[in-house]
């Protein structure tokens, strides 16, 4: 296989590989927030009672 | 035997089933020969404290020790010295009678085996089905060979969970006999319903309610108190059972 | 001698409540037949000499099979809930493992027996005859890692709420390392079946997996049986 | 959990990254034919993933062993925050290594040792969380993760060793990795995305473990809340 051919094979693994990497962070970031929010709420309802 | 020695001497111990705390800070001792009789209403944390002395459960903090062996650190010699009888009855259903007991004998190292298993087949009237498979049992049956399983390498600790749940009334004359019989020499702990019934062959008495000891008595049971916080915490008198 | 003791009676107990019912056995025996039987038709369309495919055949009979058998090594324990009464006996844990590895790799065997003759007949040309001994040497060592890895994994698998749908989830993924070796060396008996000498690497691979996994499984036993 | 550290790590990572990035694809050349051209750009990417993967599982195991020695959950939730890690990066890995495949052999999937172990590998921790799930009661979870997290991790070397027997009989040798002979420039890149990996994988470490502990927050204040109204 020519170089020039290879090109977007490993175009697309990187931009899929990256894809995973950052997914999982975003992921990661998105539960901890959510999960953050439920600790506040219950924080709150703690003090109010 | 010397009186004093402490059966079970239970230090601060806790157990908790994922986030929810069965048995909260529990501490008491027990002297050798004494019955005790454990209380309570249902999800109290009483078969969970019978199964962490009898090792079938670690403690989650806290220790106990029976007969002075650590259940933590010494598990196999706290089992050489108790016995166990609990609603399972414990038994292969396709082994015979002798079977049974011949494999729970060895499992034990009991000395002069079949003597023994004649001896403990006497007392539970079961004789005439050594040679049966104990599939077809009755719950009675059952029930009675439990109690010579349980018998079989002469613990020192007998613990018992609701024994009577169950039982046709020859095999509570039974176990009721045999409790009585050994009383001088065992040390019982019971976990029971049937406290009115029970209450005669209890020399101790604890109380459990949500996994906290509500009564413990150290000096014999004092019926006024032992009364009065049972009607608290179950609900009704001792005439009734707690549950 | 007290653990030697205790192992026997445990062994000795499931020997016979195996005897009397035969459940596991007759299911086994069915089971690896009827395979053999669909392997045929799978493979014989396109292969003539089903020889070259009989490494494969044997050793997917065998480790499937060997699932039933350690799907029920506790069932007498379990569903007779007998677990507390074994349990409350004073015997380490460990020798617990020892003796029901010992009671599958018995069953196991005892199957093989039977099973590998039958599948020799149907499917093998008589040239690995000649390295027999070879061949009885894998199975012995393919047995044994199977029994080692599948105690500990069939233990922990009925303490789950899947109970034996867990196992083979758990247990085929740890296999794959070593099924690979056995089917390497049973087909170089079935097809070469001249020089050893390579034969001896699949061997060590396989002797290190026995050892590791038996170790383990004798020393983690006592956090997987019970609550 | 210090906020600076996270920030250092995700800024550590990402310019490490993006640097190593810029080496890979302008600075260094693109090696002849023979040193297999263009598709060798995956190795810098490949070989970190690999590691780190393998690294994570080996947290894994050794946190597995120091549960049961312990009893502490903090083990226990480091071994399966590591692990969940460890098949993330598994997961980056078979991309580049199919990828790879399909560059050097012009097939998807060829049953090279490296991918094959790794298949395995992926299927164990599968195995691993699926055990998980399956068990309710905290304790037993713990224990039973504990000690199939520990046969997963005696597994790899079984597996690494067994799959490159197939290999010896399927295909000769057909390529080594260790024949690239890394010049200056490509060690700098490779070592580059190292380090950015790495950085990477504490960052998402960190975070899954504060994750954990806030849910263990969360049912902390529900309990809190709960007994205050009996």
């Amino acid at each position: 296989m020519p170089d020039i051919e290879m090109a977007p094979y490993v175009l697309a693994a990187y931009v899929l590989g990256w894809a995973v990497l950052v997914g999982y962070c975003v992921y990661l970031a998105a539960k901890m927030s959510k999960i953050g929010k439920e600790v506040d709420h219950l924080k709150e309802l703690l003090k109010k009672e | 035997m010397n009186q004093d020695k402490l059966a079970l001497d239970v230090r601060s111990v806790s157990k908790m089933f994922g986030r929810r705390q069965i048995l909260t800070d529990i501490s008491f001792t027990l002297k050798t020969g004494e019955f005790l009789l454990i209380v309570g209403p249902n999800g109290a944390g009483k078969t969970t404290l019978l199964k962490i002395l009898a090792t079938l459960l670690s403690p989650g903090s806290g220790d106990a020790f029976v007969s002075g062996f650590s259940v933590k650190k010494n598990p196999t010699k706290v089992r050489e010295r108790i016995g166990f009888i609990s609603h399972n009855h414990l038994l292969y259903r396709d082994l015979t009678t002798y079977e049974n007991l011949k494999f729970y004998g060895e499992m034990y190292g009991v000395k002069d085996l079949d003597a023994r298993i004649d001896e403990l087949l006497n007392m539970v009237e079961l004789n005439h089905r050594r040679y049966d498979t104990v599939r077809n049992f009755s719950r009675g049956m059952f029930q009675r060979l439990a109690i010579a399983r349980a018998l079989l390498h002469k613990p020192e600790i007998m613990f018992l969970d609701e024994p009577h749940t169950g039982l046709d009334p020859h095999a509570v004359d039974i176990l009721d006999g045999m409790m009585r019989d050994m009383s001088s020499t065992t040390t019982f702990v019971m976990v029971t319903h049937h406290i009115e019934s029970t209450l005669s062959l209890g020399t101790q008495a604890l109380i459990l309610d949500e996994g906290k000891i509500q009564y413990c008595s150290d000096t014999g049971i004092d019926l006024e108190r032992f009364r009065s916080i049972y009607g608290k915490v179950c609900g009704r008198g001792i005439e009734h059972d707690c549950d | 001698m007290t653990a030697i003791r205790q192992g026997w009676a445990i062994l000795r107990k499931d020997l016979l409540l195996e005897m009397r019912s035969k459940e596991v056995f007759t299911s086994q025996f069915l089971f690896v037949v009827m395979a053999m039987v669909i392997f045929y038709f799978a493979f014989s369309p396109n292969i003539k000499n089903l020889t070259t495919v009989g490494a494969g055949m044997l050793w997917v009979a065998i480790t499937f099979t060997s699932l039933l058998g350690l799907n029920r090594s506790f069932v007498h324990e379990k569903d007779e809930e007998c677990l507390d009464g074994l349990l409350l006996c004073p015997v380490d844990r460990a020798t617990i493992f020892a003796a029901k590895f010992i009671g599958n790799f018995f069953f196991l065997t005892t199957l093989e027996v039977i099973a590998v003759p039958i599948f020799a007949f149907f499917f093998l040309t008589g040239t690995f005859l000649p390295n027999l001994g070879w061949f009885l040497l894998i199975l012995l060592l393919g047995n044994v890692g199977i029994c080692g890895v599948g105690t500990l994994l069939a233990t922990i698998s009925m303490n789950t709420r899947a109970r034996d749908l867990l196992l083979p989830v758990l247990f085929l993924p740890v296999m794959v390392p070593v099924i690979i070796p056995m089917v390497l060396a049973t087909n170089y008996i079935f097809t070469q079946g001249e020089s050893m000498s390579e034969l001896s690497v699949w061997l060590y691979t396989m002797a290190i997996f026995d050892i590791m996994y038996v170790v383990a499984g004798y020393v983690l036993y006592d956090f997987v049986i019970g609550d | 959990m210090k906020k600076g550290v996270v920030w250092v790590l995700g800024a550590i990572s990402v310019v490490a990254l993006a640097v190593s990035l810029y080496w890979i694809f302008v600075v260094l050349p693109i090696v002849s034919r023979e040193q297999t051209g263009f598709s060798q750009k995956i190795f810098y990417f490949h070989m970190p993933a690999a590691i780190i993967s393998f690294v994570a599982f080996m947290v894994t195991f050794i946190a597995s062993i120091l549960f049961l020695a312990k009893k502490d959950f903090k083990y226990d939730i480091l071994a399966y925050s590591s692990a969940e890690i460890g098949l993330v990066f598994g997961v980056v890995l078979m991309i580049f290594g199919i990828t790879w495949d399909k560059l050097a052999w012009g097939v998807w999937w060829t049953w090279d040792p490296r991918l094959v172990t790794y298949l395995i590998l992926l299927f164990l921790f599968g195995a691993y969380f699926f055990l998980r799930s399956m068990v309710s009661e905290r304790m037993k979870q713990a224990r039973f993760a504990a000690v199939f997290g520990i046969i997963a991790a005696l597994d790899v070397p079984v597996s690494f060793f067994s799959t490159r027997l197939i290999k010896n009989v399927l295909h000769p040798v057909i390529f080594s990795r260790e024949g690239f002979g890394l010049d200056m420039n490509m060690t700098i890149a490779l070592l580059l995305a190292f380090a950015g990996m790495t950085a990477l994988y504490v960052l998402m470490l960190m975070l899954k473990l504060k994750v954990e502990h806030m849910m263990e927050d969360v049912h902390v204040l529900k309990d809190m809340i709960e007994s205050r109204r009996d």
